[in-house]
């Protein structure tokens, strides 16, 4: 395929210069899978050899059942506008990431984030500890162990009247003693 | 005890965009150093989509950011849609071309309210803040709400255009053009706003990529990035438009910026209700309780008004997301770039700065 | 002298400062949810506030109604809270939206408050997700009613079960680190 | 024995005493020192009556001592302030070392003053002033810091002074063979016509003890180096012996000049008269531009000073009735506000440790009294109406304007005045308002030795404010002795010749009534719902303040302002100095060797130079 | 004693005209301002319920004791500057307590409610407060320069101090200062942008970058007095600008009744549409920052001011 060329090229630099898994996903998405030790040289090595010199986005999916947190990372180039996702897992017991704050500044708000969230720390990252939460003594939210519903069930006074799910305006309708058309009557959830 | 004065811009502060703040430290009336502080609207988000299936997800996605929910919702769509891998009717995708520029248009109406209040000249703010109700219009009749639309759905849009609202579109078109230079006007020909607007809030040209900058800022210092071109989606690549640049990077270039691109906005409008072709306008999904998305993951990005909105998107096989990861342009924008460029500037430009860099906190922190 | 109005009997001079006080309603610039989106319109043209009097305060001190605009996040409720507490009697309350009310869609979050009358005194509550510009202002002119009738006490509320609301606040914010007020 | 000498001999003495019995108490030996200025004030009111003299001879030379009406206005200002300030001083010095030394050179500064206004010859009139030079010298030095830097300016500063007033005696003696003022006068020699060099230099002398620019680079850092209590005298009343000087000669030439028109064609007195008034609003501009970006208060005071001194020498320059009306009372008034600011800032420097308006603020409720204190003193030091400041300016301004069509110096000079504001409301606030800091949290209020002479003092401003009148006798005598005639004046209405006149009493009657009634107004009502609240009840934009965090907003104030006017800031006359220094490097380094901010050497050098001079004035300045 | 009587009539009669145009004009400025907004806008006596409701506030806080005063420094500074202003020219209705109006005097006066609000607002210890203050001050600086200029020309051309005086000129010679010294009432028309503070001058209490700037802490009976103040205040100082540039009321020395009020009805339109002038200009400019205030005040209108000057002496 002709119009795959430049990411087939990235694919095979990064590939034959780091030894790590990889592929082309669609035009512009080049997806690579690496060791969370390579990440940071992988990094440097497409920001400054190949001008991937915009950090897009760090996200983190938390996968509970293998016990690992996904860490992606996603650069894009300014010179061939094409996206590299770079991929890595890292253990969920003592999840430890390394700082790349000092490849991209604005990585620090993703990495707080995530510290937060998650609970990854990252050596070395400075900043406030609260970046969103405040005085949050629980496990990190984000975290799919942690059940949100069961918390604000436990935390804030939930306020009688949402199990019955009526309809407000057909109560309202009710009390003014207007008629309800047929065909609002179709929808109603008394049924 | 520190020697420079703390200034707090927000959470209740007429100067701030949304419920955030700004923590300054200032010598005289300059700032010496800024921080943002977010998080007054975590809202987890991202948590609650994990709990909702994929189409109840959209309820809380146009939610991410208030001033310009569609973008959310599209770029949400269009993310399932390439993991699922579902096709798109080619109505469906200049419906969604409208809705995107309809959206950005009373986004950048807002935001002439936003950058003009901000500089002390009510007026511009009044009349477009006002005029912006037309807009809202048009999304009523189309999609039935005001605010949150919940039109884009995976496959297509909720409904097909009603009867009468290409012509009624048309002439909001033609009202608006005519109100926009107006507006221009008493803005863009003040001298004093030129004053205030000109070398202020700068972001250095070669920085602006790497500090993470993009949209309408990034256009400002004169680096032609915007999504419509890189990666089209929708309908552009069919459309004929023009990715207005500014030199200079302040806020100044990046209202040029803006006061172009509402004018292409509402040309890509006219173009795209001329070609729309008829036909279908929605390829139907299964039972929404029960559709499960195969495994796999998606970075899909769009143009919105404040820069490209990315959304990470990851499904594990079931009926509910994995994980939806939101990328705003005010994540970069809000934080590092801000408390980078504040330094050095006058107290009276902070809200000035924060307008025209389009921070959006519900954004930042979800 | 008293005069009755709606039949309810109130002394003149009462009945002179009501009536002034439901015409001249201080908003507080302070938008705590997505709900300030409808500010803008409900004060520009089509819709135009400032018709019954409405208009924006800058700080605490000078305002009069507080809007919560809608859910608010446990580190936005302790900003809610001292900024209501800045703010002078006679001071109302309008919450917004349905997330106020019952915690709305954001009912299992675990950031968000779900009731909002539980920390600090609402006197009206506007429903919707979120409320339309006709509904913020027909809320406001159902507070110009209680206003008006004498009825909007509920700042008198807070003052008299403060520490039944102080309770419920300390439940929510953990680190209570306000300084100390003298009232 | 004679009212002079026993003045003279009560002060003196009081010096010896307070000296000797420092080492013992400094309450004691401030409390002598008090008793011998209040007696010798005592004394001095009572017992001496207008244009008495007496004359004696010492060797050859006839002196003569005496008092006339024009002194008298100088006497107001030395004794009385003299008296509260050593009153003041008394709790000022307690905890502080060396009060002996202070005691005894405060004394004779006020001896040295008083012989001054009694000089009627010049080598009296020179002797005192150079015993009021160095003494001053050795309190500008008291605190020991930047001896080196102020000691040497000022002692440099004051040697230009004082060589060029001795020239200008010498010159008297060679070419009117006489030391008395009185026949120097009538011999005309201030008098443009016979020898325009003997007032210039004698006006030199003067203006460097007045600060007029461009020699009053020593003063800024002399008045704010000083021990507080005496800075009161030494701005309030010392830099008064220049404007008293200054008087004496420029009116002498204004006034004969105009009457027997016979100006030089070359150099005429207008010159002078237009480049001292300019020198003067530049000096009011220049000083208060620096007063307002100062964070000290005590230097804000300082720069203060010589802005205020430069208006006195606009009104003394103009040289109509009503400009010198003004000057004159101006230099009174300035007295008595600059000396309360002065007391106030050492109130609160002896309170609160510092009068750094960075480290200090929020002190209005620990310290009322001090605080009423500056209020007044600043409304007055602003020139709003109804203080005693204002009536000042008042005048300065019409008699600028109706007077001598000095349109353009009207500009400076209100300008100055405005931006005068600035720095006004920055000591109020940088010191009293504000967030009160931890750092303030245990000051108390002055001991009541501190309160009593700040409150006098307010009371007067308010009084001289009222009732002007009080201060116009005393002045339009003098005036009267100095040359003018026909001074008129009324009690409480001021009046300019185009006619127009604003009545004090009418003034205070308004501001009065309304204040009750709006005091009364606000106060009562709602009076239940009113609390006060303590500053860290602020709004901060609904954020909770952390604990470290400074909520105080006082580094780099008037930024704005600074910003607008940075082309003004760009020079300054210290600089200039400096340049000046550096281009003359060698001689300067000489001078420096020479003064070594010693005052003995600085003694022998004068009176070696007065010798010298005085031997070689038949060759040099026979005409 | 019947003088002093209707002296004080006098004083009290003005003092109720000047808060109610105060007031009303406020509220017509408030009302223009909705319509070019494209909105209906509150009734125009909006201002009256405000004061109304604020001075019902049932609490209200002080940081202290200038704070307390802040109000009470203003209505001095409002009320005393109207009495010693002349209303009417000579009336007899609206006699004021010094009959000449010395301008020397006003100017010094004027300042007088700026600073005490300034002290009062710096005693809540809100920095934005001191900021808000640090700009009002350094802008007052900038707007007196143009001002004085333009005074100072006025006395030259006329010869006098007095306000009476340079009314009576005008009236007699016919020609309103405005034409005969255009570069003069150029320079003080700027001036007063400044001085009412509307866009774009509005530095002080800049909403989205003070919070409203001094006034942050004064809330209730506190800002409801400073609304009356202002509002006296305010008519003052058009007063003073139609009496130095516009004749004040017009040559009427009638005692009657009807020449009264068909004086103060020309003053109220001329005073009316001067203040047009910087609500006008207020609507379509934005704000300036604080050294552009400055240094915009010390261009133009100040050059304008000199030659004033220049041509009043030729």
């Amino acid at each position: 395929m002709d119009n795959l060329q430049i990411e087939n090229n990235i694919l095979e630099t990064i590939k034959t210069a780091f030894k790590v898994e990889g592929k082309v996903v669609r035009e512009k998405r080049v997806e690579i899978t690496a060791h969370k030790q390579l990440i940071s040289s992988i990094l440097l090595f497409a920001k400054n050899q190949h001008n991937y010199i915009h950090l897009n986005h760090i996200t983190c999916v938390d996968w509970i059942e293998d016990g690992e947190f996904e860490i992606n990372y996603i650069i894009w180039s300014p010179t061939t506008k094409n996206t590299l996702i770079i991929k890595t897992r890292i253990s969920r017991e003592n999840a430890q990431m390394e700082n790349i704050d000092n490849i991209w500044d604005q990585a620090n708000t993703y990495e707080r984030e995530m510290r937060e969230m998650y609970g990854i720390e990252f050596p070395g990252l400075i900043g406030e500890h609260e970046f969103i939460l405040e005085d949050w003594d629980e496990m990190p939210p984000m975290r799919r162990d942690f059940d949100t519903l069961e918390y604000a069930t436990k935390t804030f006074y939930q306020r009688p009247g949402r199990e019955d799910a009526k309809d407000v305006r057909e109560e309202l309708t009710k009390q003014s003693g207007e008629e309800i058309p047929e065909f609002a009557k179709k929808y109603s959830r008394e049924k | 005890m520190e020697k420079e004065t703390t200034l707090y811009i927000g959470p209740q502060h007429p100067g701030i965009t949304g419920n955030m703040m700004v923590k300054l430290k200032v010598t005289g009336d300059t700032i010496s150093s800024a921080s943002t502080h977010v998080g007054y609207l975590h809202r987890a988000f991202e948590k609650l989509i994990e709990r909702r299936n994929w189409l109840q997800s959209f309820t809380i996605l146009c939610r991410f950011c208030v001033p310009e929910p569609d973008p959310m919702e599209l770029t949400y769509a269009r993310a399932v849609e390439e993991i699922e891998g579902r096709e798109v009717p080619e109505r469906a995708e200049y419906i969604r071309t409208i809705v995107m520029e309809l959206a950005r248009i009373q986004s950048f109406m807002l935001w002439y309210g936003g950058q003009s209040g901000s500089s002390g000249l009510y007026l511009v703010g009044q009349w477009s803040v006002g005029d912006r109700n037309y807009i809202l219009d048009l999304f009523e009749d189309l999609t039935g709400g005001r605010v949150y639309h919940m039109y884009i759905w995976p496959g297509g849009v909720r409904r097909d255009l009603p009867e009468g609202w290409k012509d009624k579109a048309l002439k909001t078109m033609d009202y608006l053009e005519k109100r926009l230079d107006e507006y221009d006007k008493l803005m863009f020909d003040s001298t004093i706003f030129q004053k205030r607007a000109q070398g202020v809030g700068i972001i250095p040209k070669d920085k602006a990529i790497e500090w993470g900058v993009v949209g309408a800022p990034l256009r400002g210092t004169g680096i032609k990035h915007d999504v419509r071109i890189d990666e089209p989606y929708c309908a552009y690549d069919k459309l004929n438009f023009i990715v207005p640049t500014q030199e200079g990077g302040d806020v100044w270039a990046r209202a040029l910026v803006r006061r172009q691109e509402i004018r292409q906005s509402i040309s890509i409008i006219r173009q795209a209700l001329d070609k729309m072709p008829a036909g279908e306008f929605y390829n139907k999904i299964p039972n929404p309780m029960k559709w499960s998305i195969p495994a796999g993951s998606a970075w899909v990005k769009t143009e919105s008004v404040r820069g490209e909105v990315g959304f990470y998107v990851e499904s594990d096989g079931s009926n509910k997301p994995r994980r939806v990861h939101v990328k705003g342009a005010a994540y970069t924008h809000g934080v590092t770039v801000l408390e980078k460029i504040l330094v050095g500037q006058n107290i009276a430009d902070v809200s000035f700065i924060l307008n025209s860099l389009g921070v959006c906190p519900p954004e930042i922190e979800r | 002298m008293t005069i009755t109005e709606n039949n309810i009997k109130q002394p003149i001079g009462e009945y002179i400062q009501n009536w002034a006080r439901k015409h001249s309603l201080f908003v507080l610039a302070y938008g705590t949810g997505c709900g300030a989106i409808e500010i803008p319109p409900t004060m520009t043209s089509r819709y135009d506030a400032e018709r019954f009097g409405i208009r924006g305060a800058a700080t605490p001190r000078q305002a009069d109604v507080l809007l919560i605009t809608g859910y608010l996040a446990t580190k936005s409720l302790k900003r809610v809270i001292r900024v209501y507490e800045q703010m002078q009697d006679p001071k109302y309350v309008i919450a917004f939206g349905s997330c106020t009310i019952n915690g709305g869609m954001y009912y299992d979050s675990y950031n968000t408050i779900n009731a909002l009358d539980r920390y600090i005194p609402v006197d009206v509550y506007i429903n919707g997700c979120m409320p339309r510009p006709e509904a913020v202002i027909s809320g406001f002119v159902e507070l110009q009613k209680q206003i008006a009738s004498g009825n909007a006490y509920n700042a008198t509320k807070y003052k008299e079960n403060l520490e039944w609301y102080r309770e419920n606040q300390k439940k929510i914010i953990k680190n209570w680190r306000m300084p100390d007020y003298n009232w | 024995m004679n009212s002079f000498f026993l003045i003279l001999l009560i002060l003196l003495a009081g010096a010896a005493i307070s000296f000797a019995l420092g080492k013992i108490s400094s309450i004691i030996s401030g409390t002598v020192a008090f008793l011998s200025i209040a007696s010798a004030s005592v004394l001095f009111f009572t017992q001496l009556k207008n244009n008495t003299y007496i004359e004696f001879p010492l060797g050859e030379i006839q002196l003569q001592w005496g008092i006339d009406s024009f002194g008298y206005i100088f006497a107001l200002i030395v004794l009385g302030l003299g008296s509260l300030a050593s009153l003041y001083s008394i709790s000022y010095m307690q905890n502080k070392e060396r009060t002996g030394i202070f005691y005894f050179n405060f004394v004779l500064v006020i001896t040295s003053m008083v012989g001054i206004i009694f000089s009627q010859d010049f080598i009296s009139f020179f002797i005192f002033w150079e015993i009021m030079t160095w003494s001053s010298y050795l309190l500008i030095i008291f605190n020991k810091k930047d001896v080196k830097e102020i000691g040497v300016k000022y002692m440099i500063f004051s040697a230009i002074g004082a060589y060029s007033m001795l020239t200008a005696i010498v010159m008297i003696k060679g070419n009117y063979n006489t030391f008395l003022i009185s026949d120097a006068i009538q011999a005309g020699a201030f008098n443009f016509t016979n020898n325009e060099y003997i007032p210039i230099l004698l006006l030199i002398g003067f203006a460097v003890k007045a600060a007029t620019m461009p020699l009053h680079v020593w003063a800024p850092k002399a008045y704010s180096n000083s021990p507080m209590s005496f800075t009161v005298i030494f701005s309030g009343a010392m830099s008064k012996m220049g404007v008293l000087g200054m008087a004496l000669v420029l009116v002498r030439i204004f006034t004969f000049n105009a009457n027997n028109e016979a100006i030089l064609p070359n150099f005429s007195p207008i010159i002078l008269q237009q480049t001292l008034a300019w020198l003067g609003a530049i000096t009011a501009v220049i000083a208060t531009l620096y007063a307002l970006m100062q964070d000290d208060a005590k230097k804000l005071l300082a720069y203060s000073s010589i802005a205020q001194l430069g208006y006195i020498t606009v009104g003394l320059a103009i040289g109509t009735k009503l400009s010198v009306m003004a000057a004159l009372f101006l230099a009174i008034v300035h007295g008595i506000f600059k000396g309360a600011l002065f007391m106030v800032a050492g109130a609160v420097e002896r309170q609160a440790g510092t009068t750094d308006m960075t480290k200090v603020s929020g002190l209005i409720r620990k310290m009322p009294f001090t605080f009423f204190t500056a209020l007044i003193a600043i409304i007055a030091l602003a020139g709003i109406p109804p203080l005693g400041g204002f009536v000042g300016k008042w005048m300065l301004y019409e008699s600028l304007i109706t007077e001598s069509n000095s349109y353009f110096l009207v500009i400076l000079v209100f300008f100055s005045s405005t931006s005068a504001f600035l720095y006004c409301y920055r000591f109020l606030f940088g010191l009293f308002l504000g967030q009160e800091e931890e750092a303030t949290k245990d000051v108390k209020e002055a001991p009541i030795t501190m309160i009593i002479p700040m409150l006098i003092l307010s009371v007067l401003l308010m009084v001289t404010g009222a009732y002007p009148g009080i201060l116009f006798d005393p002045i339009a005598k003098g005036m009267e002795t100095i040359g003018f005639n026909n001074v008129t004046w009324d009690m409480s209405v001021l009046g300019n010749i185009w006619g127009n006149s604003v009545n004090m009493i009418y003034v205070w009657l308004t501001i009065v009534i309304v204040f009750i009634a709006a005091f009364i107004f606000l106060t009562l009502k709602g009076l239940k719902g009113t609390r006060y609240v303590s500053t860290k009840d602020i709004s901060t934009s609904g954020e909770i303040p952390l604990e470290h965090e400074n909520l105080t907003f006082q580094i780099n104030f008037f930024q704005p302002f600074r910003r607008a006017a940075a082309p003004m800031y760009k020079r300054s006359m210290d600089k200039i100095w400096n340049e000046i220094g550096s281009g003359l490097e060698s001689l300067f380094n000489f001078t420096r060797k020479i003064y070594t901010g010693n005052g003995q050497t600085y003694a022998i050098f004068v009176i070696a130079f007065l010798v010298l001079m005085l031997l070689l004035k038949d060759t040099l300045f026979l005409n | 004693m019947e003088d002093l009587a209707i002296k004080i009539l006098g004083a009290v009669l003005t003092t109720i005209m000047a808060f109610t145009v105060g007031m009303f004009y406020g509220g017509f400025v408030r009302k223009l301002t909705a319509r070019v907004q494209n909105r209906r806008g509150p009734v125009v006596y909006q201002n009256f319920i405000d004061l109304l409701k604020l001075q019902s506030k049932t609490t209200n806080i002080a940081h202290g004791f200038m704070h307390h005063m802040a109000p009470i420094w203003m209505i001095i500074a409002s009320l005393t500057t109207l009495m010693f202003l002349p209303i009417l020219n000579g009336n007899l209705w609206f006699p004021n307590i010094s009959f000449h109006g010395d301008l020397i005097f006003l100017l010094y006066m004027m300042v007088f409610g700026s600073l005490g609000m300034a002290l009062g607002a710096g005693q809540t210890g809100n920095p934005n407060s001191a900021i808000g203050v640090t700009r009002g001050l350094s802008q007052m600086v900038g707007f007196e320069i143009p001002f004085v200029m333009s005074l100072i020309a006025l006395m030259i051309q006329y010869k006098t101090t007095s306000i009476q005086d340079i009314m009576i000129a005008q009236n007699e010679s016919g020609i309103w200062n405005m034409f005969s010294n255009p570069f003069a009432f150029l320079a003080a028309l700027f001036a007063m942008f400044g001085m009412f503070r509307y866009s774009p001058f509005d530095i002080v209490g800049a909403p989205a970058e003070l919070a409203s700037g001094p006034v942050s802490e004064f809330g209730g009976k506190y800002l409801g007095t400073m609304m009356t103040a202002n509002s006296i205040f305010s008519f003052f100082k058009l007063t003073l600008y139609v009496n130095l540039f516009m004749a004040g009321a017009g040559n009427i020395n009638d005692v009657g009744i009807v020449a009264t009020l068909i004086a103060i009805v020309i003053l109220l339109i001329k005073t009316f549409a001067l203040y047009m002038v910087p609500v006008f200009y207020g609507w379509v400019s934005p704000r300036y920052r604080t050294e552009q205030a400055i240094r915009y005040f010390w261009a133009w209108p100040s050059a304008l001011g000199l030659i004033g000057i220049v041509w009043a002496l030729i």
